[in-house]
């Protein structure tokens, strides 16, 4: 999710933040808030009483609940929940392979995707391709579970070109590892 | 995370692909794999270069050239071309050949001109030929041309004197430097060497005899300060033919061999029923203008150039409208508006061939010529030169 | 001049082309017939009658006619006629002044503009500032009189860093060599 | 245009100035030469950093870190980094270091990783310490550090096992590479060495003594999995303090020493008065997030965060609105919504400080905190990291 998307994924939430009020109300007031800028602006809200969606960690994040498995050159293709760069699949390559000219990298980050077919979790290597110049289409950033450098193999904005006779980065491919739950 | 959790890490497989239980771990607490079977990375192979492909590089900010398929839309892959690099294509499909200055750091260090040489199956570096300085621009599809039998090839310099270096692309091996005194923008002439436009208004030929060239010149025919010819022309393989653009809409077509011969010059704005150009301020007419202002399509003799409307001198403006111009009856036979100007136009050598373009922002436009519809719109795709995979 | 500005110069003359119609309507006119794309479409204009302006090839040309004489750091700068590049006077640098660890090249393309305080041509020398990334600022391409690679110091692509110890391009000055008329 | 032209357009003289008359009567018919007085080419020189310049680092598709003076909003000049490179600058404002890696064929080739010393006034290239492997990440702060009394520079390496290189900017040579599993991130300790953060949830510090480094750690304190802090984190030098948010909007203060201590966290969202961020999906909040989503005003103990509405893990969303944290009273004390989402903040430590945002189009914008008067808006200024001159 490159942008939070308010439209896709919480006008019913924020109308319940709100306080029943609607959208556009509570939007507006919010801007003026906002734009008063006054010392302690507070927001108008308080905890949530929406009716008890699953908010353990482990339920849909808004790229899970969003997320197609028809279109792999799309960013919000299930398996590229925590992807950042050119999809390969875009760049002449495949969702495990590489675009002629370029190499795989050995080693990779990871993330732990939700298939919507099936609704389980998959572990996902987003093997960087090297030894090509940026390809340039299909520009991802989706952080479902994406931490810092302390984490590298959970860091997506690492040049994973490891072992690789060129570390130029050309693309990112999604490659199933097996189930993660 | 302890050190044992990073090794743990890099127990990557010669397969190719990272695993680690300690990492899983924190990604989310799996507990065990189920049976499915990991995906396996690989590389894809691709074809020679197809006539309905085209290759478009990303200028200044992107480099390399992406391939793509111009029915599909789809990238296919990229040639490494840095900043400033030519490229050109083996006319028998087996190599994209790159004319390329890579300094050892970068932008400092020792300089290193080469044409490396890429097959065009695997896309992977064959070898790099070292030959000397060559000239630093861009944009240009005529400083690093091939000869029409794929054994030679010509790259200019520029160190600011001007010369070619010959490169037998057989052997592999740089063969000589020549001087090219006021002349660039190369074309090849079989049999004979190669041809070139010059600042005193003529078409040198250079005759090569092994190391040795014999330079002759036409009459002048056309003044390179007062009314140029833009040095992205086009060059038919097929009828060994050039065909010749000036800022003010002159069209020549120059007929090689030992002694060329160039046609007399029509008008593209009176191909199209309105006054020429001319070359005085204010002026307000129809001219050619872009970087890579023109296209030819071989088997129809028509020629498509990007206009726009401005005073002369505007001759990089970018084009809002393509001429299909048909060069035997040198009549304009369509004018299509485009919606974004364009800067570069290139034409696939196909039965059912489409028109390429690209502007300023780096969006490609593929038309099919039958119906003038757009058949892809890709953005980010380059913001430079088009080439075809038949060069005609 | 990177783009034709029709208001700018134009307005007048294109009326005068479309036989005294206003121009909204002269456009239209123009635009149906373009869009229609017949197979010959014929502009409906003939020369000009206008009122004897300066037509001779030394008469000022768009960008002479519009250029101002008072601020270095814009591309109507009248010494820019025929620069393309980044101004080095929004690089740190000044209009003769390469940015400080860049290296004028000892070679340039050359112009020929008017100035329009007092009306005459002078010869200006484009020397780029090399060894440096390209600044990005204040990028410019004016074409007055700038001619192809057949005749390399009138032409404003090629990277003019010749003799300096990188050849990297950073951005270009605009020094006066002398008047030209 | 015959040869002598070309070459005549060479006798360029020891001044760098062209000329040429065979030349100029083909750019226009010159007469002769008035006795106005040809002007020279000459080079600036510039100051050392000042308290109210920045540098803007170019990112991926803009190589160079752009110098510009906060007040004026004017460009001073560029320090060469290329993609992916790392800048700091000497706390004497003598030096501007580089840690970079450079292949001697662009792409391929030998690698070489080194710090490169440029003197702040002539911005010349003074030496090139050579060093191991160095990380290849960009947009981080804290992979290329250097101690408070600006004698020893430190270097992340991911190999992928996680180390630091030691450099010694005094003799200019590389000392040691030391290994750091399970961290990075790093801050100066000084007197100590350094401090680095780790998956564990501690906070390591690192001893030195010449080769030798002895690791302890800290009891953790975060969970780098489930709410990581982010590791463009501010250091402020005077306090020896080093202040951390992570992405629910938790902020700590870790007091740095032989054995760091290290705050409660309070919530930035309660510090404004609304409810705390959380970890849970369909937790519609204000999040802090971008790249380097926050800056410290030092002498104030004011900081200044890029927050946006969304759900967590949004940690890389540009903000939307500019939170001002008084860390002593832990209250948001303004909130300043912006017109464009921004990526980066950081702050000028002068008097009258100014705030420096850029976002994903490379436009930075400069703010009079005084009145949040955009006193300056600069296109094409650069899209990554922002640096001032007194790194508090």
């Amino acid at each position: 999710m490159k942008k939070f998307d308010a439209d896709a994924m919480g006008e019913k939430l924020l109308r319940k933040l709100a306080g029943g009020s609607s959208r556009r109300s509570m939007l507006s007031r919010l801007g003026a808030v906002l734009v008063a800028a006054p010392a302690f602006p507070l927001l108008p809200v308080s905890r949530a009483e929406a009716a008890k969606p699953d908010r353990s960690p482990e339920a849909k994040t808004a790229f899970a609940r969003t997320a197609q498995s028809k279109d792999e050159t799309k960013c919000d293709y299930w398996r590229y929940c925590a992807i950042d760069g050119a999809l390969c699949t875009c760049c002449g390559g495949g969702i495990h392979s590489c675009p002629a000219g370029s190499e795989p990298s050995p080693v990779s980050w990871v993330g732990t995707c939700i298939n919507p077919d099936d609704g389980k979790a998959y572990l996902i290597a987003y093997r960087d391709c090297c030894g090509k110049p940026a390809c340039g289409q299909c520009g991802c950033d989706n952080t479902d579970r994406e931490t810092q450098l302390y984490m590298p193999q959970l860091n997506n904005d690492v040049i994973w070109c490891f072992g690789t006779s060129s570390m130029e980065y050309h693309c990112s491919t999604a490659v199933l590892v097996g189930a993660a739950s | 995370m302890s050190n044992r959790v990073v090794r743990g890490f890099f127990a990557a497989t010669a397969m190719g692909f990272t695993l680690c239980a300690a990492v899983t771990t924190h990604a989310a607490p799996a507990d065990t794999m189920a049976a499915l079977e990991p995906e396996t990375s690989d590389v894809v192979t691709m074809e020679p270069p197809k006539p309905n492909w085209f290759f478009i590089d990303g200028g200044w900010d992107m480099p390399g050239t992406s391939i793509f398929d111009g029915e599909t839309g789809k990238m296919k892959g990229m040639v490494e071309t840095r900043r400033l690099a030519d490229m050109a294509i083996d006319p028998a499909g087996r190599y994209y050949y790159v004319a390329e200055t890579i300094w050892s750091k970068g932008d400092r260090g020792t300089r290193q001109d080469m044409v490396s040489v890429y097959d065009t199956r695997e896309l992977k570096l064959v070898t790099e030929i070292t030959i000397p300085d060559r000239i630093l621009i861009g944009s240009r599809k005529n400083n690093f041309i091939i000869s029409d039998d794929g054994k030679t090839g010509f790259v200019y310099n520029l160190s600011p004197a001007s010369s070619v270096n010959i490169v037998d692309l057989v052997k592999r091996k740089f063969v000589a430097n020549v001087e090219l005194p006021g002349c660039a923008s190369m074309m090849p002439n079989p049999g004979v060497g190669f041809s070139a436009l010059c600042g005193d208004g003529s078409l040198a030929t250079v005759k090569l005899t092994g190391t040795k060239a014999d330079i002759t010149h036409s009459a002048p025919f056309f003044s390179a300060t007062d009314d140029p010819i833009f040095d992205n022309f086009t060059y038919d393989r097929k009828k060994k033919e050039t065909t010749f653009l000036s800022y003010t809409g002159q069209v020549w077509t120059a007929r090689l061999g030992p002694a060329p011969t160039i046609s007399a010059p029509f008008s593209i704005q009176a191909a199209a029923g309105i006054r020429p150009g001319e070359t005085k301020p204010l002026e307000l007419n129809w001219y050619p203008g872009g970087r890579q202002p023109m296209a030819l399509h071989r088997a129809t003799g028509h020629l498509f150039v990007l206009m726009h409307m401005g005073e002369y001198w505007s001759h990089k403006a970018s084009g809002t409208e393509v001429w299909e111009v048909d060069l035997a009856t040198q009549k304009v036979v369509k004018r299509r508006p485009l919606e974004e100007p364009m800067n570069n136009i290139e034409v696939t050598q196909s039965d059912k061939p489409l028109l390429i373009m690209d502007g300023e922002k780096g969006t490609a436009l593929v038309i099919d010529l039958a119906t003038w519809e757009e058949k892809h719109k890709i953005e980010k795709a380059g913001g430079s030169t088009i080439t075809v995979a038949d060069p005609s």
